[in-house]
C-alpha cells in the first residue's frame, strides 16, 4: 500500500484518474512544470504533456470558464485555483455558470469538472492566503463541496469528485499537507462518496463535529479529553453539500451535547447551519446547546495566525460549557 | 501561430461592405453564392424579423414578461448561423440573438417555448424569457449576466483543438461586453491558446443607455483584438453578405488551425433595449431614423430585386408562409403547458439529494 | 411630510445627501440620464451634472473597484449594481479589497462607500435578476449589511449609509418597490442607525422574525394569525450585519416559539445563523426549535417565481409546527 | 481627450533606451539632468538592492515569513519614485515594490517592519511580508490578490481629475497581472474617464512559472493599450534614466488633462518568484546569466563614471551608509514589537461591534 501525505494523495489521485481517462485534464497556473505551488501537481506535465496538463493565464475567471467550456465537450477538466480566496476572481464563473449550467439548460449541458483549492490558515499567509471561503459554495444550488482532511479521503474524494456528473468544489487543508503520512488505498477505483461523514471516533459524553484543517485541532482537544475522562465522538463531516446530516443527528441525539468547530468565520458559517439543524431536528435531546468554535468574524490576521484558530485549548472551553450546563 | 485570413484585411479604417445601402455589389471580387443559398439568406432575415415582430406582440398581449427586441441585428445574426456546420460547431450566444438561433435551425416552436415559458423550451422553461439554447444544435443556453457565456466559449474552442477535428465556436455578445473582466480573460486565454473560436460583437452602440464612448477607452471594438494577438475585423453588420463573407472565412481560417479573430459588427437595434426599457429617454428619434434608413432587410430585397431574383410575389408567399409557422409554433410552445412545481428541484444535481427531497416536501404540502 | 414608495425613498435622499455633502457621488451602469432601470437614481444627472452621477463601462469590478479608489481620497461614492446577482462579477473587489482596507492598512486608508443593489424575486426574473445574496457579505469580515423594508427606513439607512465611515452593502427589495407609499420623514439629518431591528407589532404567541421583500408575506402571515386569534410579534432585523441580537433574544426567550422567514436559499443562509445563535443563547427559555420558512435550494427558478418564496402559506404551516409542537 | 506625449511616441517596435548596457548615452536629446540628482539616482537603485538583500537575509534567518525579491527590478521602481511628487500624487504599487517605496522616503525601518511583522509597520502587521503602504506618502496598501488593486487606482485617478489640482495617480504590477478581468475593467475605465493614471508593467516576463508567451496573446504588454485608447510604450526597464524621463512626461501628461498611459517595462527578476519558489524548476540557468549581465546597478554605475560623476570611495561611503541606515532600520523595527493579540479585532469596523467584543473575550480567556 503506497504511504503518502495528503498533498501527495492529490498528485497521486490525478495520475491514476488522468491515466484510466483521457478526458481528464488539469488546468491552472504553475500546474505544468512547475508542478503547482504546493507540488500538488508534481510530476504530471512529464507524464501526460502539456495538452493535458495546462498552464493557464493568471485569470481564475479564466480557468474556471474555461473549464466549463471544456467540460460541456465531455471533457472532465479538473481546475487548481492557487489559494482558496483567489476564486473570488472567478467567482461568477462557479457561481452563475458552472453551478448553474444544468439547471438553466434542464440537462442539455452539464459541468462535470472539479475546481480544486488549497485552503486554511496556520501558514502565516496573512488574509489572502488563509481563507476558508467554503460557506459560500455551500449556499450556492448546484455544487457539491467536499473538505477530506486525511490523504485517503482526499484519494477517495477526489477521485468521487472528478467521476461525478456534477461540479464538484474541493477544498484542500494546506495546513495538513505534508501533517501526516498514511496508507491510502491503492484499488484504481476506492472512491469515497460524496456526502457521508466519518466517524473518527466514538464516546458518550459529547460530540464534536468539525471538518477539513480544524479536524487536526479538534482530534487533539479529543485525546486531552480522553485524559481527563471525557469520551467524544468526533465526526468528521468530509463533505458540506450534501452533508451528512443522518450521521450527526444520530449522534446529536444519542449524546445531547454537541461542539462544533470550523476555523471559517463565524457568522452566517456553515456550522450555523449543523447547529440550526440539530435544534430544528432533536431539540428535546440536548443537553446543552450546540455550541461552535470558530475562526473570528475578521480579515485572517497576519500575526495572530496562529490564535485566529480555533485550537484546542477554545474546543476545551466550549466542551466545558457544555458539560457543565 | 495565428496568421491572417486571405480575403480581408484585418484593423481597417472603415467597415467592410460588399453591398451599398441602395444594394449594389461594391465588393473588390465576384459574389460566389447561388441563387438558392441568396434567398434562403433572405428568408432568414424576414424570418428572423417576425420572429422578432412576434415575440413583442406575445409580449405585450401578457403571454411573456419579456423580450429584447434584435430588429436591426438580422444582417449579422443570420451570417453567424450561415457560417457554422449546424450540429458539428457550437455557439455562445446571447439574450438578443434569436435571429442566430433561428437561422441556424431552432425549431420557432422551441424559441416560443422559452419566450413564453412552456415545456416546448428544451430548457424546460427554466430561465426568463430570451435565453434560448439547444441540445442538439450545440447552442449553449444563453443567460443572463453579461460576458459571463465568454470564457467557456474559449474554453470550448480549446477542447476542440485539443480533439482535432476542426470543429470551432463562434461566441456573440454585444458592444458593452467587451467591458467585463471575464471578456478579456476569455479573449485573451483564446489568444493565448490558439482556440478556434470566432467572436462577434453586434455593436449596437448602446449597452441599455450608456453609448460606446462612455463605455469603451478605444474608439472601435476591432482594435481591441491587439491585445490578444488576434486580428479584428470591422463589418457592417447590417450588410448580410458581407457579414456572411467575413465569418465564413474566419470559420475556416479557426478550422485550419490559424485560431481566434474578432468581429466588430456594427449594427442598430430598432426596439428599445427590451420590453422594460424606455429608449426615448436617451436616444434621440432622429439617431433611430437614421439607422431605420439602412435597415438590412429592405437593403438585401434591393439586391435580390436588382439582380431579378426576388419578386413581390415570393414576398407576398414568403410572409404568409412565416405567418403561419409563427401561428402554429405558439399554438404548439402553449400547448406544451407549463412546468410543475416540482420541476424546480430537478436538474440541480444529476439526483436530487436529501435536502431538496424535503425542501420540495414542504413546498408541496 | 412627503409621500413616498421606496424606490422613490431612494433617489430622495440620494439627492437629500448629494446636496448636503459634495464628496457624495453616485455610480453605476444606466444611473446618468436613464435614472438607472428602476428609476432609483432620477432627475440626479439633470440635479447634479455628470460629475456627480457618473455613468460607467459594463463591469461591476470597475465599479467598485473605482468607487473604492474614490472613497480613499475623501469622497462617499455610492455605487449602483444593476441587480445584485451582477456583483458576483465585483465580488472580489467588494470582498477581498473594500471589506478589508481599513483592516489591511490599520486605518490609513478607510472605504466610506456604499454600494446599493436591488434584490429579491417574484418579478419573473428568473435567476439572474432574483437573487438575495446578502448571506455572502454577512459572512465577510468588513462589510455592515443593511436590507430595509420600507420606504421611511430606506431614507433613514441609505442616509446612515453614506454617513458611515465603514463601507455598507444596502440591498432593496425589488418587488416592494413600488409596493406601499407612505410619509417619510422630512428631516435632512434623520437617520436609522444601522444594527438597530425594528418590532413591528407585538404578541405573545410566536415571534416572526424576517427582512427585506419577505417582511411584506411576514406581515400577511401575521394578519392571518390575528385572524385566528394567534398573537405574533413581529421583527424586521433590518440590519444583517451587525444584527441586533438583543432585541431577537429578548422576544424569542419571552415567547419561546421562533419562525424565521426569508427568501434566500435555505442552507447556510443568513437565517441560520439568527437560529443557530437563539438556541446557543436562550435554549432553555425554548418551547419549541427555532424553524426557518427560506427559499429552496435551488437556482432562482422562472416558472415558480412565487412558489418559491416563503409565502404566507408556508410561513402559517411553519407557526402550527411550532405551536402545536 | 487623450494626446500623445511630445517626446516619446508610443507603440515603437523596441523598448525605449537612453543608455548602451555599456553605460553610454545614446538617446536623440541632451541629457538634462543635474549632477545631484543623477547620483541620487544610484543612490536609491542601491539602497533599494541592499534592501532587498536585507529582506533576504532576515527571511532566510527567520525574522519574516517570506519575501518576493525585487533584484532586477530597480531601475523603473525607482524611476516610479522619482517621477511623482511624494505626499502629493498616489501610489498604487504591488508586492514586489520595494524600491518603489524606498526611493519615495517610506522610512526603511516601515518596510522592515512590515517584512517583520512589527509594529513598526503603519499597517500594523495586519498582512504578510511584502505588502507596504504609507499614509502620508500615499501609498496604498499593497495586496496580494493579482491586479486587484488596479481598478481603485482607476479609481483614484477620477477622484483626482474630479478634484483638478493635477494630481495623478500610478500604479504599477507584473506581467501576470495584465491576464486579470480586474485589470482590464480598470484600464478601460481610466481610458474612458481619462483618469490621469499612469500604468506600470513591471515585465519580467515570467507569472512565477508561467512565461509571457503563456500568459498574453499578444507579444507586447504595451500594445494592450489600443484596447483603452490610450498611449502605450515599451521602455527597457533597466535603464533608469529611459524610465525616468519615459514616466516623467506620462505624468506630467497626465497632470495636464492628457488622461492615462500604460508602460511595458522590461525588467527581469534575479532571485525566485518569492522565498517559497525554486526558478530552477521553470528557468534555465543561461537565461538568468544573460539578464545578469545587464544589471541596472552596473550598467548606471558606468555611466555615472564615464561622466567623472561617481568613483570607487564614493560607492564604498554609500555601501556603508546603507548598510548603517539598514542596521538602524532593522533595530528599530524590531524594538517596535509585535501586535497584541486582541489588536486583531480592531480596524475591522470603525468601532468594534458587539460580535467582535465577544470574539475578543472568547479568545482571550
Ligand atoms: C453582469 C451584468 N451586469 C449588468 C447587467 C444588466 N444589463 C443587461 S443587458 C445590459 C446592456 C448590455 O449591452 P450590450 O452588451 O451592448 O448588448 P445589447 O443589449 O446592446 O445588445 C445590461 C447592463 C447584466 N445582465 N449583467
Ligand atoms: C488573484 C491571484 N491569483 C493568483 C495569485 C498567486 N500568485 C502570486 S504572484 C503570482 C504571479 C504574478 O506574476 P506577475 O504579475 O508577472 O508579477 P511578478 O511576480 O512576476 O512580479 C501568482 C500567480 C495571486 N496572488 N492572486
Ligand atoms: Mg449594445
Ligand atoms: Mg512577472
Amino acid at each position: 500500500m503506497p504511504v503518502m501525505n495528503l498533498v501527495q494523495a492529490v498528485s497521486y489521485t490525478l495520475a491514476s484518474e488522468m491515466a484510466r481517462d483521457e478526458a481528464v485534464v488539469v488546468l491552472g497556473e504553475d500546474v505544468g512544470k512547475r508542478g503547482g505551488v504546493f507540488l500538488a501537481t508534481e510530476g504530471l506535465y512529464d507524464q501526460f504533456g502539456p495538452d493535458r496538463v495546462i498552464d493557464t493565464p493568471l485569470s481564475e475567471a479564466g480557468i474556471i470558464g474555461a473549464a466549463l467550456g471544456m467540460s460541456v465537450h465531455g471533457m472532465r477538466p479538473v481546475a487548481e485555483i492557487q489559494f482558496a480566496e483567489y476564486v473570488f476572481h472567478g467567482f461568477d464563473q462557479l457561481v452563475s455558470q458552472v453551478a448553474k449550467l444544468r439547471y438553466r439548460s434542464a440537462g442539455q449541458f452539464t459541468a462535470p469538472l472539479v475546481v480544486r483549492m488549497p485552503a486554511g490558515g496556520g501558514v502565516k499567509g496573512g488574509h489572502h492566503h488563509s481563507q476558508n471561503p467554503e460557506t459560500h459554495f455551500v449556499h450556492t444550488a448546484g455544487l457539491h463541496v467536499v473538505y477530506p482532511s486525511t490523504p485517503s479521503d482526499t484519494v477517495g474524494m477526489l477521485r468521487s469528485a472528478i467521476r461525478s456528473n456534477d461540479p464538484v468544489v474541493l477544498f484542500e487543508p494546506k495546513r495538513l499537507y505534508r501533517a501526516v503520512k498514511e496508507d491510502v488505498p491503492e484499488d484504481p477505483d476506492h472512491i469515497v462518496p460524496v456526502g457521508r461523514a466519518a466517524v473518527r471516533r466514538e464516546g458518550d459524553d459529547v460530540v464534536l463535529v468539525s471538518y477539513g484543517g480544524s479536524m487536526a485541532e479538534t482530534l487533539q482537544a479529543a485525546d486531552a479529553l480522553a485524559e481527563q475522562d471525557v469520551a467524544s465522538t468526533v465526526i468528521d463531516l468530509r463533505s458540506l453539500m450534501p452533508w451528512d446530516r443522518d450521521t450527526v443527528l444520530e449522534h446529536a441525539a444519542r449524546v445531547g451535547r454537541v461542539v462544533l468547530v470550523s476555523e471559517s468565520p463565524h457568522t452566517a458559517g456553515f456550522m450555523s447551519e449543523v447547529a440550526a439543524t440539530i435544534s430544528e431536528q432533536v431539540l428535546d435531546h440536548l443537553l446543552a446547546p450546540p455550541t461552535r468554535v470558530s475562526g473570528a468574524d475578521t480579515p485572517y490576521p497576519y500575526a495572530q495566525d496562529r490564535a485566529y484558530l480555533p485550537g484546542p485549548r477554545r474546543i476545551l472551553h466550549a466542551v466545558q460549557r457544555v458539560l457543565e450546563y | 501561430m495565428i496568421e491572417e485570413s486571405s480575403r480581408f484585411e484585418p484593423f481597417q479604417d472603415e467597415p467592410l461592405r460588399v453591398t451599398s445601402d441602395e444594394g449594389a455589389w461594391i465588393a473588390s471580387f465576384d459574389l460566389d453564392l447561388d441563387e438558392a443559398e441568396l434567398q434562403t439568406l433572405y428568408r432568414e432575415l424576414k424570418r428572423a424579423r417576425k420572429l422578432d415582430e412576434r415575440l413583442g406582440v406575445l409580449q405585450r398581449s401578457g403571454k411573456s414578461s419579456f423580450v429584447a427586441p434584435s430588429s436591426g441585428h438580422e444582417g449579422i445574426q443570420v451570417a453567424i448561423a450561415k457560417s457554422v456546420q449546424a450540429g458539428r460547431d457550437w455557439l455562445f450566444p446571447y439574450y438578443r440573438d434569436y435571429g442566430v438561433v433561428s437561422a441556424l435551425g431552432v425549431p420557432l416552436e422551441e424559441i416560443i417555448g422559452q419566450m413564453t415559458g412552456t415545456l416546448a423550451d428544451p430548457a424546460g422553461a427554466r430561465q426568463m424569457p430570451s435565453h434560448p439554447s439547444s441540445g442538439p444544435l450545440n447552442v449553449f443556453t444563453a443567460l443572463s449576466p453579461i460576458a459571463s457565456h465568454v470564457p467557456p466559449a474559449a474554453g470550448s474552442g480549446l477542447a476542440q483543438k485539443l480533439a482535432g477535428k476542426g470543429d470551432v465556436t463562434i461566441c456573440s455578445f454585444g458592444d458593452g461586453a467587451t467591458s467585463e473582466g471575464d471578456w478579456h480573460a476569455a479573449m485573451n486565454f483564446a489568444g493565448v491558446q490558439g482556440a478556434p473560436v470566432v467572436f462577434v460583437c453586434e455593436n449596437n452602440r448602446y449597452a441599455i443607455s450608456v453609448g460606446l464612448e462612455k463605455q469603451s477607452g478605444s474608439a472601435t471594438i476591432a482594435e481591441k483584438a491587439r491585445a490578444y494577438g488576434m486580428p479584428g475585423y470591422q463589418v457592417d453588420g447590417m450588410d448580410v453578405l458581407a457579414s456572411l463573407y467575413l465569418l465564413r472565412e474566419l470559420v475556416e481560417r479557426a478550422r485550419a488551425g490559424f485560431g481566434p479573430a474578432l468581429v466588430d459588427a456594427s449594427v442598430y437595434r430598432y426596439g428599445p433595449h427590451s420590453s422594460a426599457d424606455d429608449d426615448s429617454i436617451y436616444r434621440p428619434a432622429e439617431e433611430v431614423a437614421a439607422w431605420r434608413a439602412r435597415d438590412p432587410l429592405p437593403r438585401y430585397r434591393r439586391f435580390l430585386e436588382q439582380r431579378g431574383s426576388w419578386s413581390d410575389a415570393q414576398e407576398a408567399a414568403l410572409d404568409a408562409a412565416i405567418e403561419e409557422e409563427l401561428d402554429v409554433a405558439v399554438r404548439r410552445a402553449e400547448a406544451a403547458g407549463v412546468p410543475e412545481l416540482g420541476a424546480m428541484f430537478e436538474d440541480v444535481y444529476e439526483r436530487v439529494p436529501w435536502h431538496l427531497e424535503e425542501q420540495r416536501e414542504e413546498m408541496e404540502r
